[in-house]
């Protein structure tokens, strides 16, 4: 299955994209857990900030990362908010 | 509810004027925020920058699900929301929420309830450029987070 | 503290420039109160007016007290008020209250206290007019001397 | 001693002046409770009042109307404000 993955702020530049395609055909079920552990493996950086990163699946907050991904769904990544 | 994002300023008078044209709206409560000093006290801080990025898909969806919320506390009547993006000087407009209702209690409880939730649930983020340059990403602030429980 | 009494309409917008222009201002808060039909849900109340009179030399004094007590309880940069008299008609402003702070908690309580105080302490008084020509000299709200009492 | 009295809103309807400039020589100390009951007696409809007028003295609002009137003061009687 084909998902987009967003990032934002600083993990944008930690990043260096804002946006990757990427293709989830080896994971019959994955998590946005899983999602996460493995592009931290690729950008190392990120686990850095793993315990502050938020996550939105589908423009949505979620709260438990254990929620499942499914085709074409967009998750984001980023720092808390600093809005308003 | 009508939401704006727009890197253009805006003029908070105007949003006023629309929600005051229903019969029943006897108050609007408006909140505007500023890009302030971050440097306290330094008054040679002239040409600091505020960049602000956003998730423009989320967004909406987020606001709407504030404004929900609101309406489920409040009887309120109408609310508009506007969150400029990009690059900001001090001094600059950032953020305004404006809501009305038939009475003032009301709209002072669902405004400061709506930037609130707004501060710390709407995907925008902040990064400080200070006059030499230096880029810092704005961390979330305690009193940001206190102030949002504090409604729960 | 800025005060305008007068019977011509206001621009909001134009008190909330005036308010953010100092480097430490971060939010402004407003109130603008409107007259609303009071019929009810009757629709066709359509040459509804309000006919308001002050005492011009007691109104500053009184005003100056609510700001002098407000800045005793909240931090504060500015305040703006604009009072109309005379005769008014449906949606038409009737007062602003804004008020300037470094952070936004300060400037919610302050315009809020100042709405209630001036609404059961400057000196105004309101008349209807329906449409059938009768006046009625609006009778104090019990709510509002709670909101006020709500304070102490 | 000259003093002047305003009356607004209702009041003033009722009082059918708006200022009243009165010579309060035969009164050796009089208080804003003396004015009122003497204005009562030439404006009687006042009285029905009584109960929830206020009363300001230079134009600061006079909780207890034992208070003394001086020479050029201004008092101005009205019912509870209606403003905003």
């Amino acid at each position: 299955m084909r998902i987009n993955v967003l990032f934002f702020a600083k993990l944008r530049e930690e990043v260096g994209e804002n946006k990757l395609s990427i293709n989830l055909e080896e994971f019959s079920s994955a998590t946005i857990k899983d999602l996460f552990d493995d592009l931290s493996t690729n950008y190392k950086r990120l686990s850095l900030y793993k315990g502050e990163i938020k996550a939105a699946l589908n423009q949505e907050m979620v709260k438990d990362w254990n929620v499942k991904i499914s085709d074409g769904d967009e998750i984001a990544f980023f720092p808390p908010i600093t809005g308003g | 509810m009508t939401v704006f994002v727009q890197n253009k300023d805006f003029k908070a008078g105007e949003t006023i004027n629309r929600l005051s044209k229903e019969n029943t709206t006897g108050a609007v409560v408006s909140f505007v925020g500023f890009v302030r000093s971050f440097y306290d006290g330094q008054s040679d801080a002239k040409d600091m920058k505020l960049e602000i990025e956003h998730y423009p898909k989320m967004t909406l969806k987020s606001l709407e699900q504030i404004e929900q919320e609101a309406r489920l506390r409040w009887s309120i009547n109408n609310v508009e929301i506007i969150h400029r993006f990009g690059e900001l000087k001090m001094n600059d407009q950032i953020v305004l929420v404006a809501v009305s209702s038939s009475h003032r209690k009301e709209a002072f409880l669902a405004c400061e309830f709506i930037i609130d939730y707004l501060k710390t649930e709407a995907p925008f983020w902040k990064k400080e450029i200070t006059d030499s340059k230096e880029e810092k990403w704005v961390e979330i602030k305690e009193a940001d987070i206190n102030k949002k429980n504090n409604w729960l």
